[in-house]
């Protein structure tokens, strides 16, 4: 059993629960052990950074830090933004200039040995490809979905060091082995607007507007996703782009997760699919998935 | 729209705001040669009142207010999209938080207030909690933001479905999360001030 | 601390594609390290594993020697005789008791004026890390010196 | 005793800037051996060598010293001066205080102390100069051209019509080269065909012109006037001296199939073909990999079976077909090279952010200008490759591969402005209802007629010119969306397009750095051969006796390549002009009276210029053929018994710079 230190991020213990829930889950299932940081603080996310360089890089840094403590070598990451804001940091250690900065800020050293995933790359090794495949319970049913990897688990690629920048294929390759159908379209890692939906509303709307109708055009019935923030900025605003636009998507939006553990025989309910803003539970019950 | 004025004697781009950038992010803003790739592929580039890569070219020539003033520092969401394309690879976003951080250091009214309000609520949540309070986020940003109803909508099916936790969770060594926002906020007025950068005397990171 | 160290620092160039990088980074205005005294030979090849010790026993503190790249000599083969003898080199080097960070062998081509400062850069400043070279321990004879 | 004049140059202010001439020639006064020292703006000038010459015979100087610029800079214009003075030329030695001292350091003090230095050595060396005598060895009068694009082609007639024998090699089926592939030309829009063929099949009569298509050069020995050349002829499988290319063969090959190279995947050929219908020469090669009865031939030896065929053999009225026919190498003799390797246009495939090269309605220049040839795939019609829609809305985007450090192409192309304005023009003549618009960081149009020409387009020809790069392209409901940005406007812009043409720029022909290597040339980081000077000396490589034209050594439009095939022509010319070519002096040379005959010189002598030769009482010593020895001394380097020596390069000599440098 691979043992990976888990840093679940803010979102995770509020507006994604449904996305801890089903990673845990599925992880469980397959073989995975999630050891959550011990004492985790957020990682400053989309502010830190806006207002200081080296609190974008000690937040997140304290985090490796205490994964070091823990013994753990590689830490597995669901949230993309963290998955970027740590990324970033791991890569910035290797400057032992940066290193002693930040261990100063920090009031200990960090070294940066621990190597940092993204979740969805955990998840989508051969072999865990493999071993899905031979545990599925419930195949997808030619389930149509679209994948929206977003903004930053891929980008900058010189950091990030995950999948093809402008045309990822990890949680495809995975759709397809749960029995999905993915469909093909082009905006795979065009923004949604990321943190503005408080400040700037309206941006969001109209960004998140032009990925639910290109997946729509594209056939998809469900977006999947690997981001909460993607998640909550698609999932939660269709009612608000209905208000303004008059477009009423009705899509379903899941983290791929929850669809692997749809797969996996984990019934809807306990993967917390219900949470959804947009209602998900109908698609699912019309394929005999929930 | 004024005039740009450069005097015989002066430099353009040499008056500190290059170098400044330089020093805070590594990047050399002149490698820059205005293909716009960076703006053409932008998602808020159409928001922005200086689309991005007119945000370097101000850089390039030292326009210290066009830029400070501009509202694409504020609205840039660091996507990455531009520095995954640029021909130069000028890495933009580092640019941008160069310049927002040195905006407020230089008390700068923001041109996107509401963007300001909400990564100061944000991070004040993170400096007292150590981690994101969403209700206190949304709480605290219509309180400062003076739009008591925005997203009000969205609360209460998103309370119904457990979305959002009512009581902050905390980290436990409260006293490391204060101290690294105190020290990393001395680090950066260290690095400000050990640049001779005429500005104006920069005050302490808001939080 | 008095003035700091300034090794002086021998180089042989081949003709071909060092010497003609080193002029490139001249045309191109490349400032570098000014302790090297650059000593033109045909190749690479044509450098006497004596010539190095005898720079040594003169009081030199560093030696490079810079030819054309694998593959590329002007005479065919000449810079691979000298990467075979700059091998062999390393054990006088030890009977002299010369530390053997004080002799490089690079590859500079004609279209690498920046890299040839560079190389010249790191150099210099790996010798003058060193310190001052002691004179060789074994003093011997060389060809036509007299 | 040596009587040496130091003469230091100024160079104007590129050296005399940082280096105090005057002080360092008062330094050199008191250098052994130095009875004259003094400085001058330029000695190069003829005022300047005018002063040497006359200082050797008031001084009486028997060796000099001109500390100036790069010796690989006018090492010649000073040994002839001082040749003229009546001293021997190899008694004058350069000491290079510009390039590799006053140009690369700033600090005046540092610079004349380093000049001073570097003076000293030479000064140390040139006192052991000997009296040394140039050489001449014989050459052979023929030319070997390699690539048969428009500036081989240009470059072989030049030389052939001059009475020299040329021999050019090219690696396609056909000359022609990217030329032949265009459709029209800018900025005159003359048919390509129409003024390239005349010059091919001139070439392919021409008395003097041995053609080898379907040829490559395998490697190359020798230096300046004696090259040794291995030519790979590769097997066509058919007898081209019966073949009388009528065409039976391709026209009923069953194999119709295979992606046509010249139509860059835009079209389909046979399994014999010729490239092109005005291909020279006009007789076909079998492409094995795709001919069904060589593929049935394999296919049996694994135990397989495989549909015969054979219609070719069957039908030709010739018999020319000849399957047994393999692969041959040739050995020739050449004077000069010429290399006109051409180009290859950048693979877009890297571009994600473009498709990966994936979508079929985005294209090429290269592809475009076969589609709108009338002897192209679709008979000059414009279609889209997805579903063979004419297209009304054309983007095209120029600079992919050009000037972008991340894919490694820092440079600019220098073509794709003009043909990318060509296109929009000729589109527009195919088809006045198609709308154009163009994407560019910078129209770089500086050609005689070629500003006019752009303008033309946009005033004349209505296309709709953007400035700024285009960061995205999607496909959206059967149509490309394209993402870009006015630059000059400060706003985003989308344009919906039918069909995308790429701009791709100029790299090294594939395989360009084997090529270089094989022949011992300098080459850049992107496989562009390096000129001697780029300003002064362009055609001339930094190996003697070969040469260069067209985009072997970077991008350029078709009237810089012919201009550089005649250039490079008459250089080769020039060379055959003479009968004897005189050559370094500066061979090894073996005291025999310490030669222990051990031969380890032989051993490592690249040129085998060492020979044995018995002396009386028996012993076998080594003796250096001078016209074959180039200099190198890596002899004198192997040598253990101090018998070998290099003229020129003298252990003595460099010795003495070593001690002179060290000892002061």
């Amino acid at each position: 059993m691979s043992t990976y230190a888990y840093y679940p991020g803010c979102s995770l213990h509020g507006t994604a629960k449904e996305y801890d829930r089903s990673a845990r889950l599925v992880c469980q299932a397959l073989g995975l052990e999630l050891r959550e940081v011990e004492d985790w603080n957020c990682c400053g996310a989309s502010s830190a950074h806006m207002v200081s360089r080296w609190l974008a890089l000690s937040l997140p840094a304290r985090n490796l830090q205490l994964v070091e403590k823990m013994g753990l070598e590689t830490m597995t990451v669901p949230c993309a933004a963290c998955y970027a804001r740590l990324k970033d940091v791991s890569c910035e250690l290797k400057d032992p200039e940066v290193r002693d900065k930040i261990g100063r800020v920090l009031g200990g050293q960090v070294t940066g040995r621990v190597t940092v995933e993204p979740l969805v790359g955990t998840l989508t090794t051969q072999e865990i490809l493999d071993k899905a495949a031979g545990m599925i319970k419930k195949p997808l049913a030619g389930l149509k979905v679209a994948t929206y990897y977003g903004c930053l688990l891929t980008r900058p690629p010189k950091v990030a060091q995950f999948d093809v920048p402008e045309n990822p294929q990890s949680m495809d390759r995975l759709l397809r082995v749960l029995g999905s159908e993915v469909v093909e379209w082009y905006f795979k890692t065009e923004c949604c607007g990321a943190s503005l939906p408080v400040a700037r509303t309206d941006i969001v709307l109209d960004l998140s507007r032009k990925l639910l109708t290109a997946a729509k055009k594209a056939g998809a019935e469900a977006i999947v996703t690997a981001c909460p923030m993607c998640h909550s900025n698609l999932d939660s605003r269709q009612g608000e782009i209905r208000g303004r636009y008059g477009d009423d998507f009705k899509m379903p939006i899941f983290f791929f997760t929850e669809l692997l553990g749809l797969a996996l025989g984990y019934p809807a309910r306990e993967l917390l699919i219900a949470n959804h803003l947009t209602d998900a539970l109908s698609l699912l019950q019309g394929r005999g998935l929930a | 729209m004024s005039v740009l004025k450069f005097a015989s004697t002066d430099q353009p781009g040499r008056n500190g705001l290059l170098a400044l950038v330089k020093a805070k992010t590594g990047q050399d803003v002149l490698a820059c040669y205005q293909c716009g790739k960076c703006s053409a592929g932008c998602p808020l580039s159409s928001a922005m009142d200086l689309a991005p890569h007119q945000v370097l070219r101000a850089v390039q020539l030292g326009q210290r207010d066009l830029v400070f003033q501009s509202s694409a520092i504020w609205l840039c969401v660091t996507c990455q999209t531009c520095y995954t394309r640029c021909p130069q690879e000028v890495d933009l976003p580092r640019v941008m938080d160069a310049l927002r951080s040195q905006a407020l250091q230089e008390k700068i009214r923001p041109a996107e207030r509401t963007v300001k309000v909400f990564h100061d609520v944000f991070l004040g949540l993170v400096e007292r909690f150590g981690r994101l309070y969403e209700v206190g986020l949304i709480g605290g940003y219509n309180l400062l933001a003076r739009q008591p109803l925005a997203s009000a909508d969205l609360g209460l099916p998103m309370l119904t479905r457990g979305k959002l936790e009512l009581i902050p969770r905390r980290v436990k060594d409260q006293e490391q999360i204060k101290a690294i926002f105190k020290r990393a906020a001395e680090l950066e007025l260290e690095e400000i001030t050990g640049q001779s950068v005429a500005a104006a005397p920069p005050a302490s990171v808001p939080s | 601390m008095t003035s700091e160290f300034e090794p002086r620092i021998v180089g042989f160039l081949c003709n071909w594609c060092s010497y003609a990088g080193a002029d490139l980074a001249g045309t191109s205005r490349t400032s570098y390290a000014p302790n090297i005294r650059i000593i033109r030979v045909p190749c690479s090849g044509r450098v006497d594993p004596l010539f190095i010790a005898k720079a040594f026993q003169e009081g030199a503190d560093g030696v490079m020697v810079l030819g054309c790249h694998p593959g590329d000599c002007h005479y065919v083969e000449g810079n691979y005789h000298a990467r075979r003898r700059f091998a062999v080199m390393h054990r006088l080097l030890d009977y002299l008791g010369v530390d053997k960070g004080r002799v490089m062998l690079e590859w500079v081509s004609a279209s690498e004026g920046a890299r040839f400062a560079r190389v010249v850069n790191e150099f210099t400043d790996r010798v003058r890390q060193l310190g001052p070279a002691k004179r060789p321990v074994h003093s011997f004879q060389v060809a036509g010196n007299r | 005793m040596p009587r040496i004049g130091v003469f230091v140059c100024h160079c104007g202010t590129n050296i005399a800037a940082t280096v105090d001439c005057g002080g360092v020639a008062e330094a050199a006064r008191g250098f052994p051996g130095v009875v004259h020292a003094t400085d001058f703006t330029y000695l190069c000038a003829e005022a300047g060598q005018r002063k040497i010459q006359d200082a050797i015979a008031e001084h009486r100087l028997n060796r000099v010293v001109v500390a100036s610029c790069s010796p690989r800079m006018h090492e010649p214009t000073f040994r002839k001066a001082v040749a003229q003075a009546g001293l021997n030329p190899y008694l004058m030695e350069m000491a290079n205080i510009r390039e590799h001292c006053s140009w690369v350091h700033a600090d005046r003090q540092v610079a004349t102390a380093k000049a001073t230095e570097i003076i000293r050595m030479v000064v140390a060396k040139v006192a052991r100069n000997e009296p040394l005598t140039a050489k001449q060895v014989g050459l052979t009068k023929k030319l070997l051209v390699i690539g048969g694009g428009i500036a081989g082609i240009q470059a072989a007639l030049d030389v052939a019509n001059a009475g020299h024998q040329v021999t050019l090699v090219e690696r396609t089926p056909t000359i022609g080269g990217k030329m032949a592939m265009l459709d029209k030309t800018f900025p005159t829009l003359d048919c390509s065909a129409c003024i390239l063929t005349p010059r091919m099949v001139e070439l392919s009569q021409h008395p003097n012109i041995e053609l080898r298509t379907y040829a490559e050069v395998l490697s190359v020995k020798g230096f300046v006037g004696n090259f040794e050349v291995e030519i790979l002829q590769k097997a066509r499988k058919v007898n081209h001296l019966t073949c009388t290319g009528c065409g039976t063969c391709w026209q009923k090959c069953p194999e119709k199939n295979v992606p046509s190279e010249f139509d860059v995947g835009m079209g389909r050929r046979t399994a014999i073909y010729i490239p092109f219908p005005q291909a020279v020469p006009n007789k076909p090669v079998i492409d094995t990999a795709n001919c069904r009865y060589v593929r049935h031939l394999a296919a049996k030896e694994r135990g397989e079976k495989l549909m015969e065929c054979r219609v070719c053999e069957k039908l030709c009225p010739t018999k020319s077909i000849d399957w047994e026919q393999k692969d041959e190498i040739i050995v020739d003799r050449f004077g000069a090279i010429i290399v006109a390797n051409g180009y290859d246009t950048f693979d877009h495939s890297v571009y994600g952010e473009y498709g990966y090269g994936k979508y079929p309605d985005v294209i090429t220049g290269l592809q475009l200008e076969r589609l709108m040839n009338a002897s192209g795939p679709t008979k000059g019609e414009v279609v889209r490759p997805s579903d063979g829609k004419h297209p009304h809305s054309v983007v095209f985007l120029a600079c992919v591969g050009s000037r972008d450090d991340k894919v490694g192409r820092p440079y600019c192309s220098k073509i794709c402005c003009m043909y990318t304005a060509k296109h929009a023009l000729m589109l527009k003549e195919h088809d006045p209802n198609i709308q154009t618009y163009v994407f560019y960081i910078d129209i770089r149009a500086a050609g005689r007629g070629y500003e006019e020409f752009v303008r033309r387009v946009q005033e004349e020809y209505g296309s709709t010119y953007i400035r700024g790069r285009v960061s995205w392209i999607y496909p959206q409901d059967g149509k490309l969306m394209i993402k870009g940005e006015d630059t000059l406007l400060g706003r985003p812009v989308e344009v919906e397009a039918d069909l995308v043409v790429l701009a791709t720029g100029i790299t090294a022909a594939k395989g360009a750095v084997d090529l270089m290597q094989t022949i011992g040339i300098s080459y850049d980081t992107y496989g562009f051969i390096n000129e001697m000077h780029p300003k002064l000396r362009p055609v001339e490589t930094n190996t003697d006796g070969v040469y260069l034209a067209g985009c072997a050594s970077g991008p350029k439009d078709i009237p810089d390549s012919v201009s550089q095939a005649s250039a490079a022509a008459v250089k080769v010319c020039g060379l055959f002009s003479q009968d004897y070519l005189t050559t370094d002096p500066m061979t090894s040379v073996v005291d025999q009276m310490k030669c222990v005959g051990c031969f380890l010189c032989e051993e490592v002598c690249p040129f085998r210029a060492v020979e044995r030769e018995t002396l009386r009482g028996g012993k076998v010593v080594a003796r250096i053929n001078e016209s074959v020895c180039k200099g190198c001394g890596l002899c004198v380097a192997a040598c253990r018994g101090e018998a070998l020596n290099l003229k020129g390069f003298t252990d003595q000599q460099l010795l003495a710079q070593v001690t002179a440098l060290l000892r002061a």
